[in-house]
């Protein structure tokens, strides 16, 4: 932890974020940057109306909210030997603390607007949150058990020989779908669902904070897409090329899947999905930690 | 299943076969609707338009030659708050509708937003209660043109900070808000009324709680463009719902002018007007009036198909019914409306090779495939909005919803010529938004195969079976794409009465299919219903 | 961390901590209350964090946002005018509550600085996930197993309480759950 | 800089904030905001003995854990019972609340 992590994390977000972005574009058959560029510079060039709000002060707080949250959780993420993020005793604690700040966030944007459908916004994502956050927190915890540690760069260290998405399968069926719902990557954008709620949480938005917003949210995506790679990928583990090139390759993979995934799925509804996460995933993740003990008992001990 | 769908998808996909318009898209606002003028023939983002609700990132504003009368206010409110910068594009070969000319209104919003230089003083609270109530409609993005539209970043991920709750007429707030109350600071009482406790009928689990008003439409909403539904919310539960079909159209131009009708499905209007004239059989050719019905009705239900698909969040479908589309529209144009029924001159000289038909086939077929035994479309709509038989039987609802439920009623059973064609009626049993739909992809497919049979037969002038003209006084019926639609000569006179038997049980059947529904469930059972905002009898 | 850093962590964020919690009561609208407490209790993660181990500040960050949330969520459901736009006074016996409290306050803060607490040296060995890892599987792994079922034991017990029918109708049973809010047995 | 009286100092103000809420509001909802408040306030005087009187003491972390099991425990079974209360008598006024019987 150096003192030039924070601007390195800084940086690998914006880069990160144009990636994303431009990610989505080649997934929806779009491959040229261009849009992606006009688009930045339509949303930044708009003025930033004061729209009619109920709660000036949650209103404009969210978006700040929001980035910091997600820088917090890029990090965490150990993208080289070199360079481990902000490499704490409990990362992968601090990733998922990190993670949970989005839906105060998201919540504070909807419950502000005031609008009638942007506060339904917000509480759909509370309700996502029901869904996905034991799955998220227990899986951590079971890949943390073989690396006996929950420092990320150790996870990535155990993964030497073998990725942890061989060893433990489940934990990674458990692992992409929640952290997809935090990101509110589609199927799961529930609270700016643009077709349902018209924008949703963020539809007040316009100018800078639109732009915040949007920046944030692929800063997410870069986060989980990261993360997902170091922890169950094997990070920057990889037979001939270098380890940075290594961990980019594998974050646009996961990052480029779970987009392309957004578009053949129709978008999650919140009741059916409570009534399924409760029944499946949360019991599956405990199977998972009992199953990441006894790996670390039988292999890694 | 979620992985073997991806696995299937992603070699579908690498393939790249479904392609969309790469330049960079407009953003415009549509009257009445993206969908409507697919079904007159123009697709909004071949013009290089991208469909999008919001009015204050709107660069364009693309409409009809004249605007029915219910949307004039509508669009003087979103005139006033697009950029300056805006531009308007008049289309000028959409259907001719009864209303005051498009540039006259949006002369009249300027000189509105002129005299009212400085923002209104007063102006009534918008927000009160627990959720606050929505100020106008949802402002659904209505990304038809989602597979095309570019937009700022936030575009494509589904998060389009660009869309702002468009102003229904009755109570447009000002766009410089005086300065918010703020919470703790001022602690005087309120003239608001006091709740204590709150009262309210309870919602399914016992809870009260304070109602949310929330309109969508009449523009920019998910639904058609001119459909106002007006919903009290419970928390996130529909608590009641009541639609409104706002724009009606007169014949405008020919002699006849009282006839009330949906420019939505003009060929079958057409037809039934044609028919109730002449006796039961157009004379001309009857193979041409079944080709252009049939199209656009295998039109109608692939349009609406993309709007689900756009609802949905289901990027892939509403791409392949895009894809599904183009071909429809090419063929759409060969056979334009004005010449129903007697088909264009041109058919018989030189026999065009129905290459866009065929394909047009293929593709829907794919469509079909794709939904028939798609668990991710049944997760979303079965079980929502579902009718028993004696609930469409009893309000009389007719064409694909009573026929989803189990109604074997359609028009064309009586009609010599479709049994010729091998015509049977597709019927489903669970009356649910999943049979409705996949009842009309595989009526969509059926329109393609009699079209081209009743092309081929039309290039070979062969004779039509004549129609057994069993008196049926002065009145003819045609199946149109959302039911059945009747023209009876009134009298001596030339005037004629025209009803489409039950276009009102649709709209009470979906509003009641509405309640009680999560949010996103109740839209997706409305937009099932396939509803025009056009009202045709009264 | 050394000295200088912790006092940095530690003063600015003890001071937001009073300062939110405070305006925890003085506002109305209880979306607010709900996440200033989420903020008072969070910058208390960031001091842990700054103390003690990395561990149990992150645990605190982690905990805190979504019990906090829930807690907003519970607030709105619950409270006659959760946006606190009526202004309405939701206290009772103002006085004596304060009387009382300053007074707890003081008791304590003089008890903290009075007695003279032994002065463990800080050394290399601080509490570190391994250690807590063997005190949970160690000494204190009854506490712990009785904390987890306590934990079970109320997310069932509070889901079937507060559950009697689903808000869809995905878990509603029959119809005999529509009379229930009406005869208020 | 930072002692252990500062420490326990703020945790007392906290606890001090804590019971003020507890007296003075009327909503259950907000009566269990300030016992949330109380009970942080008891975490931050763990991890002060923590980290200046008892560095190696692993059982003081897990204590701080126990106290955090508490809590979501106490805010879980609380808002059950408010949502029961509520769903029958419409209100979580705790001065409308006082009698078992009605």
């Amino acid at each position: 932890m150096s003192a030039a992590t924070p601007f390195a994390v800084v940086g690998v977000a914006i880069v990160g974020a144009f990636a994303v972005a431009w990610l989505e574009g080649v997934v929806a058959g779009r491959p040229s940057p261009v849009p992606v560029i006009r688009g930045v510079g339509r949303t930044l060039s708009e003025p930033m109306s004061a729209p009619a709000t109920y709660d000036r002060w949650l209103f404009h707080m969210a978006p700040t909210l929001l980035l910091v949250a997600a820088l917090v959780a890029l990090s965490t993420v150990p993208w080289t030997p070199g360079f481990r993020g902000i490499d704490t005793e409990a990362g992968v604690i601090l990733f998922a603390g990190a993670l949970a700040y989005v839906t105060p966030a998201v919540f504070m944007a909807g419950w502000g607007a005031g609008g009638g459908l942007a506060v339904v916004g917000g509480f759909r994502f509370l309700g996502l949150m029901l869904a996905y956050a034991m799955p998220l927190a227990m899986v951590l915890t079971a890949v943390g058990a073989p690396a006996e540690s929950l420092r990320p760069a150790a996870i990535v260290e155990v993964q030497a020989n073998v990725p942890m998405a061989i060893v433990q399968p489940l934990a990674l069926a458990l692992f992409v779908p929640s952290v997809m719902a935090v990101a509110f990557i589609p199927p799961f954008d529930l609270p700016q669902a643009s077709s349902e709620l018209g924008g949703g949480a963020f539809s007040r938005y316009s100018g800078l904070e639109a732009g915040l917003v949007a920046l944030s949210q692929r800063i997410l995506v870069v986060a989980v897409a990261g993360m997902t790679a170091a922890v169950f990928l094997g990070g920057w583990h990889g037979p001939l090329l270098p380890a940075a090139v290594w961990m980019v390759l594998k974050t646009a993979a996961v990052a480029g899947l779970m987009l392309w995934a957004g578009r053949r799925l129709p978008r999650v509804e919140i009741d059916r999905l409570l009534a399924f996460a409760w029944k499946v995933p949360i019991p599956l993740s405990i199977l998972a930690i009992g199953w990441g003990g006894l790996v670390t008992l039988l292999f890694y001990r | 299943m979620v992985l073997s769908a991806l696995v299937r998808g992603l070699s579908q996909d690498l393939r790249g076969d479904s392609r969309q318009p790469s330049g960079e898209l407009e953003r415009a606002i549509v009257v009445p609707d993206a969908g409507a003028w697919l079904l007159w023939g123009i697709d909004v983002t071949e013009l290089g338009f991208a469909a999008v609700p919001s009015p204050t990132r709107a660069e364009a504003l693309v409409g009809p030659a004249r605007v029915p009368e219910a949307l004039t206010e509508t669009i003087i409110e979103t005139w006033r708050r697009m950029p300056d910068g805006a531009r308007h594009v008049m289309s000028l070969d959409g259907p001719d509708l009864e209303g005051r000319p498009l540039e006259e209104l949006l002369r009249e919003a300027d000189e509105r937003s002129d005299d009212r230089g400085q923002p209104e003083d007063g102006h009534d609270e918008t927000e009160h209660g627990h959720g606050g109530a929505a100020d106008g409609g949802g402002g659904a993005e209505h990304d038809h043109g989602s597979a095309a539209s570019a937009g700022p970043p936030g575009g494509e991920l589904g998060a389009p900070p660009d869309v702002e709750a468009l102003v229904a007429p009755a109570r447009p707030p000002a766009p410089q808000e005086p300065e918010r109350r703020d919470h703790d600071l001022q602690r005087a009482g309120d003239e608001q009324q006091n709740m204590m406790p709150i009262e309210g009928r309870p919602s399914s689990d016992g809870l009260v709680m304070e109602p949310i008003e929330v309109q969508l439409g009449p523009l920019g909403a998910i639904l058609p463009g001119g459909l106002v539904a007006r919903f009290t919310l419970d928390g996130d539960v529909v608590g009641d719902c009541s639609l409104e079909a706002t724009l009606s159209a007169h014949w405008s131009g020919a002699e006849r002018e009282d006839a009330l009708w949906d420019p939505l499905s003009a060929v079958a209007w057409r037809l039934a007007a044609s028919g109730a004239r002449e006796g039961r059989a157009p004379a001309a050719s009857p193979w041409a009036a079944i080709v252009a019905l049939e199209l656009e009705r295998a039109l109608s239900h692939v349009a609406w198909l993309r709007s689900l698909g756009s609802l949905l969040g289901w990027a892939e479908l509403a791409e392949l019914a895009h894809a599904a589309v183009r071909p429809l529209l090419a063929e759409r144009r060969a056979w334009p409306v004005q010449a129903v029924p007697q088909g264009p001159r041109r058919l018989s000289a030189n026999a065009r090779p129905p290459a866009a038909l065929i394909e047009a086939k293929a593709r829907v077929e794919r469509l079909r495939t794709l939904l028939e035994d798609s668990r991710r479309l049944a997760a979303r709509t079965r079980g929502r909005g579902r009718l028993s038989r004696e609930e469409v039987e009893q309000n009389g609802a007719t064409g694909p919803i009573a026929r989803s439920a189990g109604v074997e009623r359609d028009e064309r059973q009586a009609d010599p010529r479709y049994t010729e064609l091998g015509f049977n009626v597709v019927t489903r049993h669970d009356g649910d938004a999943l049979a409705r739909t996949l009842l009309r992809i595989s009526e969509a497919g059926e329109a393609l195969r009699l079209a081209e049979d009743a092309l081929r037969r039309a290039r070979e002038d062969a004779a039509a079976p004549p129609l057994d003209a069993e008196g049926a006084a002065s009145g003819a019926t045609v199946e149109g794409s959302r039911g059945p639609v009747q023209a009876t000569v009134v009298g001596r006179s030339t005037r004629l009465q025209l009803e489409a038997p039950g276009r009102a049980a649709a709209l009470a059947l979906a509003a009641r299919a509405a309640v009680e529904e999560e949010w996103s469930a109740a839209l997706v059972a409305l937009t099932s219903f396939d509803l025009s905002p056009w009202k045709v009898a009264g | 961390m050394s000295d200088l850093g912790v006092a940095l962590v530690v003063w600015p964020s003890a001071a937001i901590l009073l300062v939110t919690a405070l305006y925890v009561f003085r506002t109305a609208s209880m979306a607010r209350a709900g996440l200033l407490l989420l903020a008072s209790l969070g910058v208390e993660g960031l001091i842990f964090l700054a103390l003690a181990s990395e561990f149990l500040g992150a645990l605190q960050l982690l905990m805190m946002s979504g019990e906090m949330v829930l807690m907003v969520f519970f607030m709105v459901m619950f409270m006659p005018d959760p946006g606190g736009l009526m202004g309405m006074d939701m206290t009772h016996d103002k006085r004596r509550a304060q009387a009382f409290a300053v007074a707890a306050g003081i008791a304590l803060a003089l008890v903290a600085v009075l007695t003279d607490w032994p002065a463990g040296t800080l050394n290399a060995d601080a509490v570190d996930v391994r250690a807590i890892g063997f005190e949970v599987m160690g000494r204190s792994m009854f506490t712990f197993l009785f904390a987890g079922m306590t934990l079970m034991f109320t997310m069932i017990g509070g889901t079937l309480l507060a559950k009697q029918g689903g808000r869809y109708r995905v878990g509603a049973p029959s119809g005999e759950l529509r009379d229930a809010g009406d005869e208020g047995r | 800089m930072i002692s252990l009286p500062v420490v326990l100092g703020v945790a007392a103000v906290m606890f001090a904030i804590g019971v003020y809420g507890v007296l003075s509001q009327t909503n259950t909802v907000m009566v269990i905001m300030g016992v949330e408040l109380m009970l942080g306030a008891a975490m931050l005087n763990v991890v002060g003995f923590l980290r200046y009187s008892w560095p190696e003491a692993a059982s003081g972390s897990f204590f701080v854990l126990v106290i955090m099991t508490l809590m979501a425990v106490e805010a879980a079974i609380g808002f059950a019972l408010v949502i029961s209360v509520f769903r029958h008598r419409r209100t979580a006024e705790l001065d409308d609340l006082s009698g078992l019987r009605d």
